[in-house]
């Protein structure tokens, strides 16, 4: 399935349209899709570090997503860096 | 939750105003008021700051707005107003970037819920500030992983230290 | 202490603003501020108010605010601007009572300094109160006693209970 | 020598004109005024409780003043009750 994921924060550097479809398989975890989101930003926006990844959490509008969970069936995603708000 | 009010504000559109949150949390049956105003400062970490601009992902911040509300109203019981607001944009220094305003009977609740609030927004809601300064340097800020996996390993390896990093970055 | 502001203010001569003490809390240099404002509210210990008259030794009770001012900076040490302000006079349902705020850098400081403050306000200052409830009587509080050989007689007959009064008249 | 005291709160009610005067000794401590106090009040304000005196402090527009402390030198004083300020 593709799946859409929306950029924040210093991951917004990642590309510059604010977010990244890849092609994701069924059934797919999220710690499934952050291995694939890793390998896609090593070759495209190599100045990403993996450690930013891992860091960083996957979210519908509604919830976080842990890595256990499976992909939503929309394929709406946001991949949300380290939190610094207020 | 009538009593709950929480609000994305886009510094295009309007500023964040203490005066409309005091008027949401006030109530004839509370006695205090206890209200939390975050601004951008002109240093930190030693280096001169002219401005922060603040990334949201608006859905999910206003959803974890409202479960810290309901969060605050369990753990303290007493009838409670609380007003949750946070701007998004380009803030100059001065400028307000979050209001949390507590309304309680009395108030240790309204110290503790606002607290709790204010704590809550800046360790769970999706919020990324990036600074800018003086030499047009900018940088996002470090932050709170939301990585339920990645914050066991971190807390497990601060495990007796002190929680870092949030009188380094904070407001 | 010009970082210090103290006032009591004559209801017939004017309000408590919170506006008034932002302004001058706020600073370049601080990401932080806490606000505290006391309210006179509908009910206490059960019965339906009307009403609070409050009385103040207003020279004393400036002095006390002044060194409440300098006991917050020197126990919490950052750079700090505090207001604190008192009503004096006949006020209804939902008039301020008093109002307490404090700048500084990063919001720790600011919560606890405004927590001092209050509590310190509440316990310590020559300031009395009235209530007036909705049959026409009317009752001045029980309150903290100022008299030191009162006070540490007080304490030790006191020692392992919770200190009762401030959850019960308090706002 | 004579001094005046003011009046707050619950102890307004000893007398309308919001202070009391009395004639104290040469030396005289706060302690002792104390007691010059108790017993003018339960002749002339029977309605005021010996223990509201007992838990009321003295003070100089400067400062309170504990028992040990001797009459300031212009005879002016205030006499509080417990507080319930905020």
């Amino acid at each position: 399935m593709k799946v859409h994921i929306s950029l924040f924060g210093a991951l917004r550097d990642a590309d510059p349209r604010g977010f990244i479809e890849l092609e994701a398989p069924e059934p797919c975890t999220i710690g499934e899709l952050r291995e694939l989101l890793r390998d896609h930003l090593r070759e495209h926006a190599p100045n990403i570090s993996a450690g930013l990844i891992q860091r960083s959490a996957f979210a519908s509008e509604n919830e976080i997503l842990h890595n256990h969970r499976a992909l939503p069936e929309n394929g709406q995603l946001a991949v949300l860096p380290p939190v610094s708000g207020g | 939750m009538t009593d709950l009010h929480t609000a994305v504000i886009d510094i295009c559109d309007g500023v964040l105003t203490p005066a409309d949150a005091l008027a949401f949390v006030s109530d004839p049956r509370f006695g205090g008021i206890d209200m939390f105003i975050g601004k951008v400062r002109e240093h930190n970490l030693g280096r001169v700051v002219t401005g922060i601009s603040y990334d949201l992902f608006e859905p999910l911040a206003l959803r974890t707005f409202e479960e810290i509300g309901e969060r605050a109203r369990r753990k303290f019981g007493a009838p409670m107003k609380l007003y949750i607001a946070h701007a998004k944009g380009e803030l100059r220094i001065g400028d307000i970037a979050v209001i949390v305003a507590a309304g309680t009977p009395h108030r240790d609740e309204a110290f503790k819920a606002c607290r709790l609030a204010i704590e809550a927004v800046k360790h769970e809601a999706p919020i990324w500030k990036q600074e800018h300064y003086i030499d047009g340097d900018s940088e996002w800020s470090e932050g709170c992983s939301l990585c339920e996996e990645q914050r066991e390993a971190e807390d497990a390896a601060k495990r007796g230290a002190a929680h870092g990093h949030d009188h380094h970055h904070g407001r």
